[in-house]
């Protein structure tokens, strides 16, 4: 599916909850149900502070595509992070840094991407769309 | 005589607003108080009637706006009870106050192989100026040790105080844990050894009465926006005889006698201290924001608060799961905790859904954060005009965290 | 279109009040501007429905806050056409931001030997600084001199420039004489040898467009309370490529990424240099400022204004025996003078008692009093809200004190 | 005549001047009228800086008394320092050191003698003062 695809079909998926308690409790279901990225990188090297919430983050690179895998220390930025990662995640390095993810403003998200929420989702993106740089001029 | 809380939360616009959909709990007061409207009205009539630049002007403007200025900084003095105002500079708050003492007292009384002693409670505001100073001059920084419990380790203190001790700078009130801290004590022995005491007063001016010549500090530093006044305004008191010894901070403006192209002399105390056109706007504020307090009484305030303290310590506390960080036995009105294994942001983004404002995280102040291995805490910290119903909603909020996280 | 007066007049709540049984001329905008209901407004509202700590706090009031903090950050970006909002460090004042300035990279870039250039012109928080700093560091400070019409003389200054010199610090405009010096000009100059520059703007921004890249300043400093913004807020716009390298100036806070018991690791830009609670009152309110100035267009004011100094000029300078003091040809909308030999106090004495608020002595810039051979002197300087008929009654003002010294 | 005879004195005088056009008229002939300081004291080591004023100053003591003249560079600060030599010279310290001088602000004056005039007046009565107790201690 294309990036743009997957945010329809996140939209879809939101536009199912009535109240800001059963968005978040899909959220928190997301987040526990992020793939875990592996041991090896989670260490300091993958990690990006946020001063409240931290969020580790490797990026493989498989048949034009990158591949993202996650984590983080606080559930909700995990939640996130897997929506992130999920319209991100196994995309080619051009698409990603096209993107401009709309739907988090959409679903009502946007205030845990404002540079001012220090849970690390911002510098995230940031470092999703360097990776994608990076493996654009190396491929 | 029964606490006049309707009253009190009449005189404070924010309060009266929804946040989605629910009527709003303000609990981080400990960030910044909320501001009566008396404060308000004196800052609409600062600009509508007295605006100007105050000291050097001849025109009626500047003198009257000068005079009430100047009979602030004698409200201030009384307000901590200072034995006189010119020990009274007006700062732009605790952080700048302490600044202004680092950088000051350090070039005139901080050499190489001396030490500096701070406490593991301290806000980064009471932390960093002396972390660099220290760096800067080859001196040494020392930490007074923090019990379990969140109280200074005052044997360990005792110990640390040597012949190369220059200076202590110690908070009045922890603004992770609410910790009173014996600062009269620490005072009183560091003083037998005439090493002087800063002490950090932003979380303390407005929870209880403060007394500069009973604890017999030697600095005291506040901001007024942590006292129901404007932002942008805060205060540094200094003995006359160490404030005389120091040179000036920052230069420029008023604090200047005369300048010549090869020296400058600098203006008496406490202008010495007051570069550049001061916040006159938030003079007036302060003046009316401790009029405030003084009309409600300290004592009343601080007796409501404690109130607040013990059932929001009941109520949380009953809650299966709740961690309360920080006991020590003479507090303030501030209660840090943690939810079971839950993240502080992911319970303080649940807890803001439901209208309340809390605060998570490292509150400023890493190192303690670090020394009571946890990831950060959830802060409820109260002022005046806080209510039980508001704790028994903070409850609810957690008790709904809690099954959220599940 | 003309300049609708009356309208602005209107918005100004000061301005209509009588002084000593007369209606208040308020001619001392040099030393601070009236404020529009505007920025009265937004004072209030941000007090009664925002106010809260910013940027650390996850909950709503301080999402809020912090948003519009953030996006006055990029509203004075394009007030100055910076490149970049992290340029803009928001300060409490022009003394702060050229204190900060003259101490961080002082601590960077200036070393025994060296030599930093300012000009005879200057405020003292433009002179001050650097005097001390090249005094602590040993290095020399030179100054550009001045011409008897007030003006820099380029011809001294280039000769001035060396292989030594580090920063030159000028302003923009003369706050006692209105001069608007050339500073592209010697910004140009300076760039050919690498040296920075940094821009007084205190005097500039209210009256004129200011473009930083046009100007290729590497520093510019400015005050909200001269531009119609309130108290206790500035601005230092710096270029990236300095600040980067530049240590932070005050300690504590939002400056702080992470804080070790042995070291501290600094925030990004802007937020490096701006440390402890900000001024977010000051903030809200210098949006609302900016906004007054943009609505009613710099360009107009600038006419306006233009209007009112050729007449003032004129007016006064009719009077016999007046001697205006400062006669560059590029001049903001200031007139400085002296009546014959009357001392400039006691003429301020009289034209206050006719209800007229001028600025009388050497204004912050003793070192040009003394160049300039005078005992200080009477300072009209205009804003967008004064008339002509407002000049008139300075000029009865003058006659009456020529008549009462005679 | 004491001092609180010659402060009511003052007082009547003033209470003739219908405005304050006339008032400062005649503070300004007072200005004029001042008996000049001996040019040898005219020094810095007799100046008392205002900022914008200033004020010479010089103190002797005859017979039990101290004896102030005085000059300033500004003539309504002059006419000023000239009441107040009205008032103090000639008396004895002790009555000196006691005055409180409520004419000043009685006749509506006062504002010049707020620490903020910056035209020296302050720093002028603190050192007729300080003159005072000298002369007291020495006698
Ligand atoms: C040219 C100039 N520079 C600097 C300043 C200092 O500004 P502030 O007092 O707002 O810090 C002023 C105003 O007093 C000024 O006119
Ligand atoms: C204990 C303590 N010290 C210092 C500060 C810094 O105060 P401000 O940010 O007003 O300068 C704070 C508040 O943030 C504090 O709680």
């Amino acid at each position: 599916m294309t990036i743009s695809e997957i945010e329809n079909q996140i939209v879809t998926e939101f536009s199912f909850f009535e109240d800001w308690m059963d968005k978040y409790n899909f959220i928190i279901e997301m987040g526990k149900s992020l793939p875990l990225i592996d041991n090896r990188f989670k260490t300091d090297q993958y990690l990006i502070t946020g001063c409240q919430s931290q969020v580790w983050l490797y990026a493989d690179y498989r048949d034009g595509k990158v591949v993202f895998t996650a984590d983080s220390d606080a559930i909700i930025t995990k939640g996130i992070v897997h929506l992130l990662i999920r319209v991100l995640s196994n995309q080619t390095p051009e698409d990603i840094i096209r993107s401009e993810m709309q739907f988090i403003d959409v679903i009502g998200l946007k205030e845990h991407l404002s540079p001012t929420r220090s849970n690390g989702l911002v510098s995230m993106i940031k470092q999703m769309k360097l990776y994608a740089m990076a493996y654009k001029i190396k491929s | 005589m029964a606490f006049p809380i309707d009253k009190i939360r009449k005189e404070f616009p924010v309060l009266h607003q929804m946040v989605y959909n629910r009527p709003l709990v303000y609990f981080d007061n400990a960030a910044t108080t909320q501001k009566p409207q008396a404060v308000i009205d004196a800052i609409i009539n600062y600009y509508s009637r007295d605006n100007c630049n105050i000291h050097r002007g001849v025109h009626f403007l500047s003198q009257r706006a000068t005079e009430e200025f100047e009979n602030t900084r004698k409200a201030v003095s009384s307000f901590i009870n200072a034995p006189s105002s010119h020990e009274i500079i007006f700062t732009k708050g605790t952080t700048e106050s302490i600044n202004l003492v680092a950088s000051s007292f350090g070039k005139r009384f901080i050499s190489k192989g001396d030490e500096v002693i701070i406490s593991g409670l301290e806000h980064h505001s009471n932390f960093v100026p002396w972390q660099i100073l220290c760096n800067e001059k080859e001196a040494t920084l020392k930490f007074i040790p923090v019990t379990p419990e969140g109280e200074l380790d005052m044997d360990s203190f005792r110990k640390l105080v040597s012949k190369k001790t220059r200076i202590i700078a110690i908070t009045h009130v922890s603004n992770v844990l609410g910790t009173i801290l014996p600062v009269e004590e620490v005072i009183r022995y560091a003083h037998q050894f005439n090493i002087p005491v800063l002490v950090d007063g932003a979380q303390a001016v407005s929870h209880m009465a403060v007394d500069v010549q009973k604890l017999d500090c030697d600095f005291y530093c506040f901001s007024g926006h942590k006292m129901y006044a404007p932002m942008g305004i805060g205060v540094l008191y200094g003995k006359e005889k160490l404030l005389e010894e120091m040179p000036p901070y920052q230069l420029g403006g008023e604090m200047i006698k005369e300048v010549f192209f090869d020296h400058t002399t600098y203006n008496d105390l406490p202008y010495k201290f007051e570069a550049g056109t001061p916040n006159v706007e938030g003079v007036y504020g302060l003046k009316a924001a401790m009029n405030f307090i003084r009309e409600t009484g300290i004592d009343n305030i601080y007796a409501w608060e404690e109130e607040l303290l013990r059932y929001a310590t009941w109520k949380l506390g009953d809650i299966e799961g709740v961690r309360l960080i920080g006991t020590a036995r003479k507090k303030t009105s501030l209660i840090s905790f943690l939810i079971g294994n839950i993240h502080p942001y992911d319970a303080g983004v649940i807890i803001d859904k439901m209208g309340i404002a809390v605060r998570t995280g490292h509150h400023c102040a890493m190192p303690l954060i670090e020394l009571l291995k946890v990831p950060g805490t959830i802060r409820a910290s109260f002022a005046l005009y806080n209510t039980f119903e508001e704790i028994d909603r903070l409850a609810e909020a957690v008790i709904q965290v809690k099954q959220m996280f599940a």
